[in-house]
């Protein structure tokens, strides 16, 4: 098993320094670093195997069209996804949704159904279904927060029913780190014969996912936010809905047959990735999916709580400072705060000077800050490279931060 | 501790020189950064000249956003509106003499710009009288 | 200047052996190898640099967000374009014509109006408006191809009519190699007041595009076709279109304003780029870009056009070899061919145990196969790295096929 | 020149043995791979006992796919259907005996895959009538 430190060295960008100070990257929530397995395995891509994938009958498009079928399976068996078929690449979660949105939504959706999201949500599982809902003339409800930042149960069991077609949930959320019982919403859903859709941006870094256990027919993610490069993402969708609904972009790899007037799609999971794919992101997906798995969830885990613990304890000793979202225990690794009377891109700016990166916004969750009565906060977010001394210093800069202003 | 935050802008940040409200300006407008939540709403009362006259500002933000739009209406007293329109980042760089990435920059300019916007309104508006 | 056995040291995949020969890659309409420049940016992004763009306050977004735009920027300056709000970033040239079949063509398009396209069309630029032009009742005419391979221009001036509301062609054909005349089309098509689209993926990586000067209203092409990695591709739009039509896209990054209820979008280009972008795809296209300019197209069109007519000849000497398309001079560095009896995808298998890497097959132009009265063609294209010798080993492997199976 | 294309193979393919037709044959499908355009169609007669007991095809692509489903007949002459149906990819490289890529694979199993859904086709109708 690799030592934390181990897995620190295999960062390379942990050793930048940032205004002659060292790093300390804690916008894990926008994105992650990559090991340099998977760097290495971008470039030895492109250096042994270069190929467009699909029917090339010569060496480099077998192997390259061998690896990139691969990095499917992998993923499938990553999340307990039945196989291949199961699994679509594409560039993001938000590309990934708005497939949901525009092949099953204007597809399943007619006047007057229901789509139910939560107030938790991303812009990315929120837009494309205002946008689609009011195309077909369906409404769109929200599942409510709790006070204390959680989802509140009760008020799903009041909004899913018979009309609702689709629900459509984030995991965990990117602005108060809460993490919503996606099972127990799936359970629900079944119950009204809605499909399930999670957005697990957030989760899949995270945690062990299972979408069988989870009861969904949709999980979305992406993979720059667990180690993996950018401009590849992934939608898990069950084989047999899969099949029934149109595909979402049309053109090269995706067809079977066409001739001037019409066409017949391909297998899945070629149905739905039209176009040259980005093979070269698909392999350093699994590579960056063997890397999570050879370190353990449960280490990560770990690494992750310990953090978070201790982050919530540091920064609740200081009375300036103001907590959103839910106690620890309902919460991944992310903690968003105010500080008072200093504005949040003030604080990250300043941060800054001292290498620390966070993140200072609305996180892509405008409607949501505006229900906490806010514009914007200040995000530190954790992986499994960061460390107690990382929040220290952390917690160091900000209280120097608070002297400055006052 | 920090080159960016000179004491200056911090100081102008906690108390700022224009702050408030003005009855009956001649220039009035506000504007919004809505992706952070900075706003500004700029007064402006003119002298027969079109010389700002007196000037002051209402707004919520980082302390960039904030500073700067103080410092530009305490720099442009007695400026004719035509040269306060030729402006632009170059002056709001000098102004606050603070090295800014182009993020920030965005916040040191919205004060001038909606200075700015509210001239070209008042302008418009003008011209239409005339008619 | 750099010498062309200077250029081919760029590439480290050419050294690879495949079966013990050279690897001689005639595969290029398919995608192209990278040189080490592009190799290197990629890893030095992830290496030094990695931050999700926009907004981020600290060292690492500024410094990825000013690459990620000024990516933009370099792109505007390569086609001549007015700059970055009309340069948008996709996956490849099959999203960027879904992007328009979406956004503009829903939103232009009413029933009983034109779409015209050619004969010589890619899947990717006609299954999208065959589904397209179904959905809103609108027709799908073509403009016909002459019997020696170029594009009719008579046919042209009869079916680009008032009613027709968008004209989509390809800018050089991979299948026959035809270099298609898109300023004479664009012309027609401004007459009768229709949108102008060019399908530029296998004409961008070869020649000066400029698109003011072939008038078109967009212009789509593959990074990963020129030296770019995979997954970054782009679409020129006019900015006073762009501006008026519907995203295609919704979520993060291209909204301006969002509650609940509804949003506003974002200012060009990021109106149009929604979700976490593929930055080190965009920083590789850059220098992709600046390699093709560096190396000219002047340089790059005397290498290929020595080698079309080159293999071309060699080509015809061969009796039992049947070359498709029009002459040399009505066509870009592609040739595709027949060889009496004898399967493409044997021939393909057969030249990859010489190490020679060719494509064989529909070219995903099945109904221009059909029209040519065959199911796949065997294609050999070239690149600025391709040599006479890699022509003079196809040749000799092809004789010996021959001599094989007869 | 190439352990790919053993003789056997190109020999298979410029001289099939069991290229034709059958009439009123008990077994008939046709099938084609899109994609590359190889087409097989196969004709089977069966004597009292579900066995094999002739075979034809015919069909048009590639070398692999041609040779491939004429040695198939060749192999299966007397074979039950029901073994016929138990028959996968092992089963061809074996024949085959040359090395073979996945995308060349699929054209070296369409044969068989036709044959195959010729006998399931077959076997429904069988109990179909029976009912
Ligand atoms: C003429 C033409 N158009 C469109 C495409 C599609 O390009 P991509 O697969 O990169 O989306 C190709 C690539 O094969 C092409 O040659
Ligand atoms: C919860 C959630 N959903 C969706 C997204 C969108 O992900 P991407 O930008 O990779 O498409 C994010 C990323 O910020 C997220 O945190």
């Amino acid at each position: 098993m690799k030592t934390q430190q181990e897995i620190i060295n295999d960062f390379p960008i942990l050793k930048v320094s940032v205004n002659g100070k060292r790093l300390v990257y804690l916008d894990n929530a926008a994105t992650t670093q990559k090991p340099k397995q998977v760097i290495d395995a971008i470039s030895n891509y492109y250096l042994e195997m270069n190929a467009n994938v699909h029917r090339g009958v010569h060496y480099l498009s077998e192997l390259a069209s061998e690896e990139y079928e691969e990095a499917h399976r992998r993923v499938a068996k990553f999340i307990n996804a039945n196989g291949m078929e199961e699994i679509i690449f594409t560039r993001n979660t938000t590309e990934s949704l708005n497939l949901l949105a525009y092949s099953l939504g204007l597809n399943e959706l007619k006047k007057g159904d229901k789509v139910v999201v939560t107030r938790f949500e991303h812009h990315s599982n929120l837009v494309p279904w205002q946008q689609i809902t009011r195309k077909v003339g369906a409404k769109l409800e929200f599942i409510e927060i709790t006070d204390d930042g959680r989802l509140d149960m009760e008020s799903a069991e009041k909004i899913i029913d018979d009309n609702t077609k689709i629900v459509s949930i984030v995991h965990m959320s990117n602005a108060l780190g809460t993490i919503l019982p996606v099972k127990e919403v799936s359970k629900l859903a079944k119950e009204h014969g809605a499909y399930m859709i999670a957005d697990g941006a957030q989760s899949a870094p995270h945690m062990k996912i299972d979408v069988k256990d989870l009861g969904v027919d949709f999980f979305a993610f992406s993979g720059h936010k667990m180690l993996a490069p950018m401009g590849i993402g992934v939608l898990f969708g069950k084989q047999e809905i899969l099949e029934n609904i149109q595909p979402f972009l049309y053109g090269g790899d995706m067809i079977k047959l066409v001739t001037y007037d019409e066409a017949q799609w391909n297998h899945l999971p070629w149905k739905f990735e039209a176009g040259t794919p980005n093979v070269s992101g698909g392999i350093g997906l699994k590579v960056a999916v063997d890397y999570l798995e050879q370190v353990g969830f449960d280490t990560i885990h770990k690494i992750e709580s310990d953090l978070t613990n201790y982050a919530y304890e540091k920064l609740s000793e200081l009375p300036y400072i103001k907590i959103y979202g839910p106690e620890p225990k309902y919460r991944g690794a992310v903690i968003s705060f105010a500080m008072e009377g200093i504005h949040p891109h003030d604080i990250a700016t300043l941060l800054d000077e001292d290498g620390v990166a966070v993140r200072a916004g609305h996180h892509c969750a405008q409607p949501l800050m505006k229900l906490l009565n806010t514009d914007a906060t200040t995000r530190a977010s954790f992986y499994l490279y960061n460390t107690r001394e990382d929040v220290d210093i952390l917690i160091e800069s900000l209280q120097k931060i608070y002297k400055l202003f006052s | 501790m920090s080159s960016l935050y000179r004491e200056l802008i911090i100081d102008r940040y906690k108390a700022p020189l224009f702050k408030g409200k003005l009855d009956s300006p001649d220039i009035f407008f506000h504007d919004a950064n809505p992706l952070c939540g900075d706003e500004v709403s700029v007064y402006v009362k003119l002298d027969e000249n079109k010389n700002i006259k007196e000037a002051k500002f209402e707004g919520s933000g980082c302390a960039i956003s904030q500073a700067s739009i103080d410092l530009v209406l305490e720099d442009l007293q007695g400026a004719n509106i035509s040269e306060v329109l030729k402006l632009d980042k170059d002056y709001i760089m000098e102004l606050l003499n603070i090295p800014l990435t182009p993020v920030r920059l965005k916040c040191a300019l919205l004060g001038l710009k909606v200075l700015q916007a509210g001239i070209l309104v008042y302008m418009k508006k003008q011209e239409n009288d005339q008619e």
